[in-house]
């Protein structure tokens, strides 16, 4: 990852140590009491992350003062829309090392780039019998839409397993390789699991097998530094409300002759050059795919995201975060006993922690949590064919991101500690 | 201490009544809450319009558990009619207690799965032209 | 429209005068000055319009008090974010007097919510040689998905002429209903002309000819009573951001039976129901068309949005404007000699108004206008095949919302005699 | 009283230099900006790698149409070369006021439609293999 220090700008290079406490400031809700009086104890960010002020400001300051219109306005406020949009994706490109903010469209979120990209690019170039390689460990999000482009065009799914472990199994990964799939999409992080792909790794392997390789960012942008030049990658995706941005806001990068080569996906406004009544051309790269209005307000919020997070440094992030997962994983067991633990090992993973406790639903895991004022997810994750891998009805998670303190990590444990004397009083 | 999870709601969760399958039930049906990854197979045996016997299996939470467990021992001896009068309010009366919006469904899927039985029901005998059994399919 | 006033809540059945100079202090940014220290005087409420205080508080408030995800969180926060969400399809089913709320789909703006029927009802109901009816005065978002879908399909696009007074030609309409096409899809009010269409009567018409109906409501329902049960449509779009919403909100509506036998659009978490890896099946409707985390802060702006137009009461909405189109219609020829207008006489049209002052291009006029503070578009407002039929480049735009003024015509007036000034001097 | 709408400008706009038609332009092209309608086509008449003739017709704002006039006045009698070197920075020099971003395109749609014309017609010439010009396509 050396690569990542030289390409990225001076405060992503400095891997200073992250200050949880300080930046916990930068975030107004973890300042406020639930129903109970208790402080909020956020442990969902996997789901979407808590915003700083920069970014509430941001989309407020937008709705506030300068709320025009974008690209067609002559007028002051306008013109100042334009700008702070288009900044943005400067702002995402730097974030990501693309090479060229044109190269970043802009959308709702993660399942709308993914289904971007498999209506544009996948309906013209998935045939008969084309094979596409995904992996067991998806979100539903880079599972159904290729599920549904199969389907039209008579193609094939392959999976890559999961091991015991929760890691992809490469050897299989390689067999599938030779079946020469179009196209290999894979997440990055993995939402359940935790798991760190080897995304490098990955791609080189599909692309020397001659397949594009559509990353699903939506769990890493907010968590390990992503640079899509190092990696390689043809398609790369993510939410902005998952890294500390709105939610609405979300962007999908590819390179430029990929987004040149393929057609729209949505029509109207601002993704046209000309229209007449029965033919119309396109806009250029990224305005083809951006269809009406935008959402503003979120891009922007986005763009504010992406500078806070740059400020800390994703370095940081990762090794903080990383940090934390190593504290759960040595807490919850030894503080909750019978806990299950889902996933890989601490070097292997992002900041996720999903688990059990025997005999009781994650549902009323969850439910109990919450009058403690903490809060994990419990279900399937969007992931019920990972959940069916490991012959699990549904799950509790815990996830981090950069606020999230050990404190409470210690209080996720007194909290279940909690849950199971209840159930067993 | 905590109000959701009342002492009788736990021992209808670790001990559920009517927990168990029909050898030959008349109506049948398995209800998913795939959300949380509730299930359960409510079975029935009806005749002359009344509900006989009642049994279910199935994995859930203790709401969705104990729900099942209490409205199973309400509709046995009951009539379809009667049955099928039952709306989510009577299943919530039985529970006792407050449920929050994000758990309405795991109380009311035992209800749900009974309504979809006799309905599966009604729908079969009205097909076949079998015996009217009492039940008014609507 | 006597139905309207039973069928509506009672704050819209009293049509009292509205009062335009105390609406505008709802609007924090009709406070602010330019950066030649002018007023803001803002006339493209048809590109965007401005938000008051309590949309502006309602984003505000989901990002800095409860932004968790929604539908999957058992916790409070989720409950509540939920919770706010859901109730905003409450509102918006009550501001069109939609049957039921569940007939109400969140999408990010009028352009997807016409690209979702294209792609999911278009792509499985038109077939070679189908036909569509469309009108000359779309906007390019109400044609283009429309184009995309024919070519495709190998179907045809048939278009209602519009008369030299701006309205739709109405025999032609008739002639071309007997080609039995299976969709007509039109404005209910165009953002060129201002016109306002006999939607009720095209319905009518085109039920009889046995087509469904796709109602292009983005600038009717800021602007004028919407009743889709009045008006018997089948499908009815609409943005978030032109109501007094915030960009990134939007709603399609449809009746139920055509979005349960729908396919989906686009795929990913919260519109399924069971995935596994080769299959999956759908969640009931409208979640079924809501993939991905959606936009929960803007769509939850926009149910402030209606709140506040419902408090207005859209009669008086309407009545306003149309009395400022009036005197729009009256001061700008009188004040400044030479200027062109283009569509309907006043009573057919809400508050838009297209012009242009002759041998000056828009461009020029409205760059100048900046110069006063008065924001009007200039271009072809997406109406590009509109504006050949007129055999016109571009026109220069004002249009109203209810915080406009007489005052601000005024200002138009007096700016358009500099724009003539200074260019004749 | 307003900077961007300077006389010169508005000179250059009512009476634009170079407008009309060349009989047999050696190059020619038609660039537009659909945002506002704007359409110029430009015609230049070269031979032994300089622009000795040039012509402009269309329609658009003061500025585009200001822009086209000054710049035609400029490129005429310059090399091939020297024109295909002009930056946007140039004509924007050339135009001598400030534009704001949202009219750039106004103003540099006539640079870019003599830069059309001239990519075409080295095009054209490398295509047929005719009389090098001594432009350098690139
Ligand atoms: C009549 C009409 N339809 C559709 C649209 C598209 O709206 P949006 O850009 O919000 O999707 C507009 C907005 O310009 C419009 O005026
Ligand atoms: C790995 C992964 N991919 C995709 C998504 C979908 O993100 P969104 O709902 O923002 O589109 C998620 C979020 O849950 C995710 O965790």
């Amino acid at each position: 990852m050396a690569d990542v220090v030289t390409t990225t700008p001076p405060s992503q290079a400095k891997p200073a140590r992250l200050d949880p406490h300080r930046l916990r400031a930068d975030f107004p809700i973890l300042a406020t009491l639930n129903r109970f009086g208790k402080p909020l104890i956020y442990l969902d960010s996997a789901a979407t992350s808590l915003k700083p002020l920069t970014v509430i400001e941001a989309v407020d300051g937008y709705n506030r003062e300068y709320s025009a219109n974008i690209h067609r306005g002559i007028y002051e406020m306008a013109e100042r829309a334009t700008a702070s949009y288009e900044e943005t994706r400067v702002k995402v490109a730097r974030l990501i090392n693309a090479p060229h903010p044109r190269e970043i469209v802009f959308v709702r979120n993660a399942t709308e780039a993914i289904n971007l990209v498999a209506y544009s690019w996948g309906r013209h170039n998935i045939g008969r019998g084309d094979s596409i390689v995904l992996t067991e460990m998806e979100h539903h999000a880079n599972l159904v839409p290729w599920q549904l482009l199969v389907q039209e065009k008579d193609g094939d799914l392959e999976f890559v397993p999961v091991t015991d472990d929760g890691l992809l199994a490469l050897e299989v990964y390689e067999a599938l390789l030779h079946l020469r799939p179009k196209l290999v999409a894979f997440t990055h992080v993995s939402n359940m699991l935790g798991t760190i792909n080897p995304v490098r790794q990955l791609t080189e392997m599909a692309h020397a097998a001659g397949a594009l390789v559509l990353i699903d960012g939506a769990q890493a942008v907010p968590h390990v530094p992503v640079d899509v030049q190092e990696i390689g990658a043809d398609f790369y995706v993510f939410s902005g409300h998952k890294m500390l941005g709105p939610t609405g806001s979300g962007a999908l990068w590819a390179r430029a002759e990929l987004l040149e080569a393929m057609p729209p996906f949505m029509a109207g406004g601002d993704m046209i050059r000309e229209v007449h009544l029965r033919r119309s051309d396109w806009n250029e790269i990224p305005y083809k795919f951006e269809a009406g209005t935008p959402d503003i307000s979120a891009q922007i919020g986005m763009g504010a995201a992406a500078d806070y997070l740059m400020s800390i440094g994703m370095d940081a992030a990762r090794d903080y975060e990383q940090e934390l997962v190593r504290y759960a994983l040595d807490v919850l067991p030894r503080e909750v006993p019978g806990i299950e633990l889902y996933g890989p090992a601490a070097e292997y993973r992002g900041g996720v922690v999903s688990f059990n406790l025997p005999g009781i639903h994650p549902h009323d895991v969850a439910q109990i949590l919450d009058r403690s004022g903490i809060c994990v997810r419990a279900g399937h994750h969007c992931t019920m064919p990972l959940h069916e891998r490991f012959d699990l009805a549904a799950t509790a998670r815990a996830s981090f991101n950069v606020y999230t303190v050990p404190e409470e990590i210690d209080a996720l444990a007194a909290g279940l500690r909690d849950v199971v004397r209840i159930f067993n009083r | 201490m905590d109000d959701l999870y009342r002492d009788y709601i736990l021992e209808h969760y670790r001990h559920p009544h009517n927990f168990g399958v029909l050898e030959t039930p008349t109506a049948s049906y398995e209800g998913s809450n795939p959300l949380c990854g509730d299930r359960i197979t409510m079975m029935l045996g009806i005749s002359d319009g009344i509900v006989r016997e009642v049994a279910f299996t199935g994995r859930g939470c203790a709401i969705s558990q104990a729900s099942a467990s209490l409205l199973t021992d309400e509709i046995k001896g009951k009539t379809v009619e009667e049955v099928e009068r039952m709306t989510p309010e009577d299943v919530l009366d039985l529970i006792g207690i407050d449920i929050s919006p994000a758990r309405l469904k795991c109380a009311l899927l035992s209800l749900d799965t009974v309504a979809h039985a006799l309905a599966d029901d009604a729908a079969e005998k009205t097909e076949s032209g079998g015996p009217a059994s009492g039940s008014s399919p609507k």
